[in-house]
């Protein structure tokens, strides 16, 4: 457990040190939900009813943005090579890989997430279950996304690759966390989408960390 | 000659682990293969013509949707056939992963591409029944949107291996990816199904569509029976390709091809 | 202690080597030599468990590895340099012993650092020092990591001539507390005594 | 049998387009696809036996 939390504490301090490479993906965020408006035009019904939507696809194409990276420099380096012969098992050090790429990528995400809702005309309420939706979500987001960073790491057009293994499996993650905002929207009971939502992370949680693992210790044989 | 001495040595210890499956080993199961190859033909154009002959003369007109309705005797087999070829390719994948058997994963691979043809075609008849049934070629339909992403999943496994030039590694990789969709298919299903009766409920549904007459099951299980048959034996075809791309450098290879 | 036999290693359709065998006992160290190409970093990737083996075993304390326990005893540096760029030699020291779960205090991980003539650099982000000197700080583990097994693959290179000789006197006082190491050169090493495999 | 012609047959009662279609996609797709992993088959097997016969030649051209 101290190594996965070391693990966590070495990524921040790493991410610390590069600042730009996490605020590319914030930026990123914010700067899709706002050309979404633009887009489609200013009328606040429709930008309430699509709201979920889109604030839910453009948190799964922020931290898309970030997973490339997730092992590349520590395989470029050789640290990898080293976390793989490490004494303490190498799926605690990689739970603590994807737990920081959460904190520094998803994180922010969902702090940013009822601001940017306010944007959309959503109301106090709302807001709330965005942000409650996103908190479980986005740990989803990091954890299978670190199976596909994993499986791709060191392959040609890793980065396209990666979006075509990963998004398909974002797709339950979209539709219940955006499903919720929406059965809010129009009165109906969320629990049901948040239940699954958690289900979901708890699955992810026990295998996600255990197949990234497997993973790894194929791209680097 | 060092690559002769290596080869038997696999070999050697291969068949000792597991001797009772002989087509573990691809210098036996490329013959073996290419003498089921004509069954698996036979039996799928015996099947084919049964399977059209009733799909086309003996099933009765739908009271509902008139003649349209025969899609489902190529559209049902399509979509059964993704699906089923997805397990079978992750049980081989994984079966490789395991116990590190070279064909299996040659079969994972030698699969996918008839996997993704299903899907395709599974979509593309979808859409030939959605125009004069819902009246456009696509429609967010629960089943529909699942036959596209497990369309997807089929093209990241394929571009994934394609992408690793070490065929050892790429077989791993892929098997590890294949095992990961398996376990979210059905997870993808139920939430898009799930999704679909939130938002809207199609009113007349592709495969549940007749009231199936005794007939036009008879004629759907004939023609599903002949595109297994078809998909095994190209699967076959493209195995035996697949063993001699990656066997080429060895001694049994050079006698095999005379 | 650590037993080796047997072992075959190939590269795509190209044979590296087979049957590779040899044993190492408490204070012993083993020299693997070869052309370059022969698979001398391949049979280091091997012995640690980086890669499998097409055949062949390898015994680490009468145990098949890997295991828990050879990783414990394992220090195994590579041709990369393994080290964070954008932290400090201090900092590097510290956090790999933290993943590796030992505890290291800033006074043992400054000794480290001085003894391997990093004095004055140990706040400097690694990034802005040479190649020579982020190779100390790597071998800086050494000194931090209690470990019985050292696999060095080609730990010589780029090194000057005084950290030539400190290497070989670190390796000396390791093979002195009864530890062992496989080493890797195509020069002659520092090192007295030692087995021989020519791959 | 409840086609009385065989234009009423391709009409499908209206749906020839679509049941046409379907039938015809999955025919083309099914022949095509058998057909491209044979070539890739007879590809392979074409560059062993030029392999074979290049090692043939070389070693003529060795032993003489």
């Amino acid at each position: 457990m101290n190594a996965l939390l070391a693990t966590v504490r070495r990524d921040i301090l790493l991410a610390l040190r590069r600042k730009s490479e996490v605020l590319t993906a914030v930026f990123f965020f914010v700067i899709v939900t706002s050309l979404f408006p633009l887009g489609i035009g200013p009328e606040p019904l429709l930008l309430k009813k699509i709201a979920p939507g889109i604030l839910w696809v453009a948190a799964l194409l922020a931290t898309l943005l970030g997973l490339p990276r997730l092992f590349a420099a520590d395989h470029v380096d050789g640290t990898l090579e080293q976390m793989a012969l490490s004494p303490s098992p190498l799926g605690l050090l990689v739970a603590g890989k994807i737990l920081a790429h959460w904190l520094l990528c998803g994180l922010p995400l969902v702090l940013l997430a009822p601001v940017l809702g306010l944007q959309f005309d959503l109301d106090a309420s709302a807001l709330g279950i965005l942000t409650l939706a996103l908190l479980l979500g986005t740990p989803l987001l990091s954890l299978i996304g670190a199976i596909g960073a994993a499986l791709t790491l060191g392959v040609r057009g890793g980065g396209v690759l990666l979006a075509l293994l990963v998004l398909p499996l974002y797709i339950p993650a979209l539709i219940f966390g955006a499903g919720a905002v929406e059965a809010h929207i129009a009165g109906l009971d969320v629990g049901g989408h948040l239940s699954l939502l958690a289900a979901m992370l708890v699955l992810a949680a026990f295998f996600a960390p255990w197949a990234t693992t497997a993973a790894l210790r194929v791209a680097l044989e | 000659m060092g690559n002769h001495g290596r080869f038997e040595g696999c070999i050697g210890v291969r068949q000792s682990i597991i001797h009772w499956f002989r087509f573990a080993s691809p210098q036996s199961f490329y013959p073996l293969a290419g003498r089921m190859i004509p069954w698996f033909w036979a039996a799928a154009a015996i099947s084919g013509i049964a399977g059209l002959w009733i799909s086309f003369f003996v099933a009765p007109t739908d009271a509902q949707q008139g003649e349209g309705y025969r899609i489902i005797f190529v559209h049902v087999p399509a979509s059964w056939m993704s699906m089923f070829i997805y397990l079978v390719m992750a049980f081989w994948a994984g079966l490789g992963l395991a116990l590190n058997t070279r064909v299996s994963a040659m079969m994972a691979q030698a699969l996918a591409p008839t996997g993704a043809l299903m899907a395709a075609l599974s979509l593309l008849t979808g859409a030939f029944w959605g125009k004069p049934m819902w009246g456009a070629w696509w429609v967010w339909d629960a089943r529909l949107t699942s036959e596209l992403i497990l369309f997807f999943l089929y093209l990241g496994f394929m571009a994934l291996q394609a992408a690793i030039d070490d065929p050892r590694r790429a077989d791993k990789a892929g098997a590890i990816l294949a095992l990961v969709g398996v376990v979210n298919i059905p997870i993808i299903y139920f939430s898009v199904k799930w999704w679909n009766t939130l938002h809207q409920g199609s009113t007349i549904n592709l495969t549940k569509a007749p009231s199936m007459a005794q007939t036009m099951l008879w004629g759907m299980l004939l023609m599903a029976f002949a595109f297994w048959m078809y998909s095994i034996a190209v699967a076959l075809t493209r195995v035996r390709a697949i063993i001699l791309e990656r066997e080429r450098h060895t001694e049994w290879v050079k006698h095999a091809v005379e | 202690m650590l037993k080796v036999s047997g072992l075959a290693c190939s590269r795509g359709e190209r044979r590296l080597f087979a049957d590779v065998g040899f044993t190492l006992g408490t204070g012993e160290w083993l020299h693997v030599q070869g052309a370059n190409g022969a698979g001398k970093t391949s049979l280091m990737r091997l012995l640690v468990g980086l890669s499998p083996a097409d055949a062949g075993d390898i015994r680490w304390r009468g145990e098949p590895t890997p295991s828990v326990e050879f990783r414990r005893d394992l220090i195994y540096l590579g041709h990369h340099a393994a080290v964070k760029e954008d932290l400090t030699p201090l900092e590097n020291l510290r956090l790999s012993a933290a993943l590796d779960g030992i505890g290291l205090d800033e006074r043992a991980a400054l000794a480290a650092l001085i003894r391997l003539g990093l004095r004055g650099r140990e706040d400097l982000p690694v990034r802005v020092l040479s190649a020579g000197q982020k190779r100390r700080v790597l071998l800086a583990r050494l000194l931090t990591r209690p470990a019985a097994l050292w696999v060095l693959d080609e730990a010589f290179n780029a090194l000057d001539v005084g950290a030539v000789k400190l290497l070989g006197e670190l390796i000396a006082e390791h093979l002195a507390a009864g530890g062992m190491a496989v080493l890797t050169s195509h020069q002659p090493l520092p090192v007295p005594g030692g087995k021989a495999l020519v791959l | 049998m409840q086609w009385n012609s065989v234009g009423e047959f391709f009409a499908m009662g209206g749906y020839g387009l679509y049941v046409w279609g379907s039938f015809g996609a999955c025919a083309i797709l099914m022949v095509a696809e058998p057909l491209l992993a044979k070539h890739r088959l007879n590809e392979i097997r074409e560059s062993l036996a030029r392999e074979r016969l290049a090692d043939e030649l070389d070693h003529q051209a060795g032993t003489s």
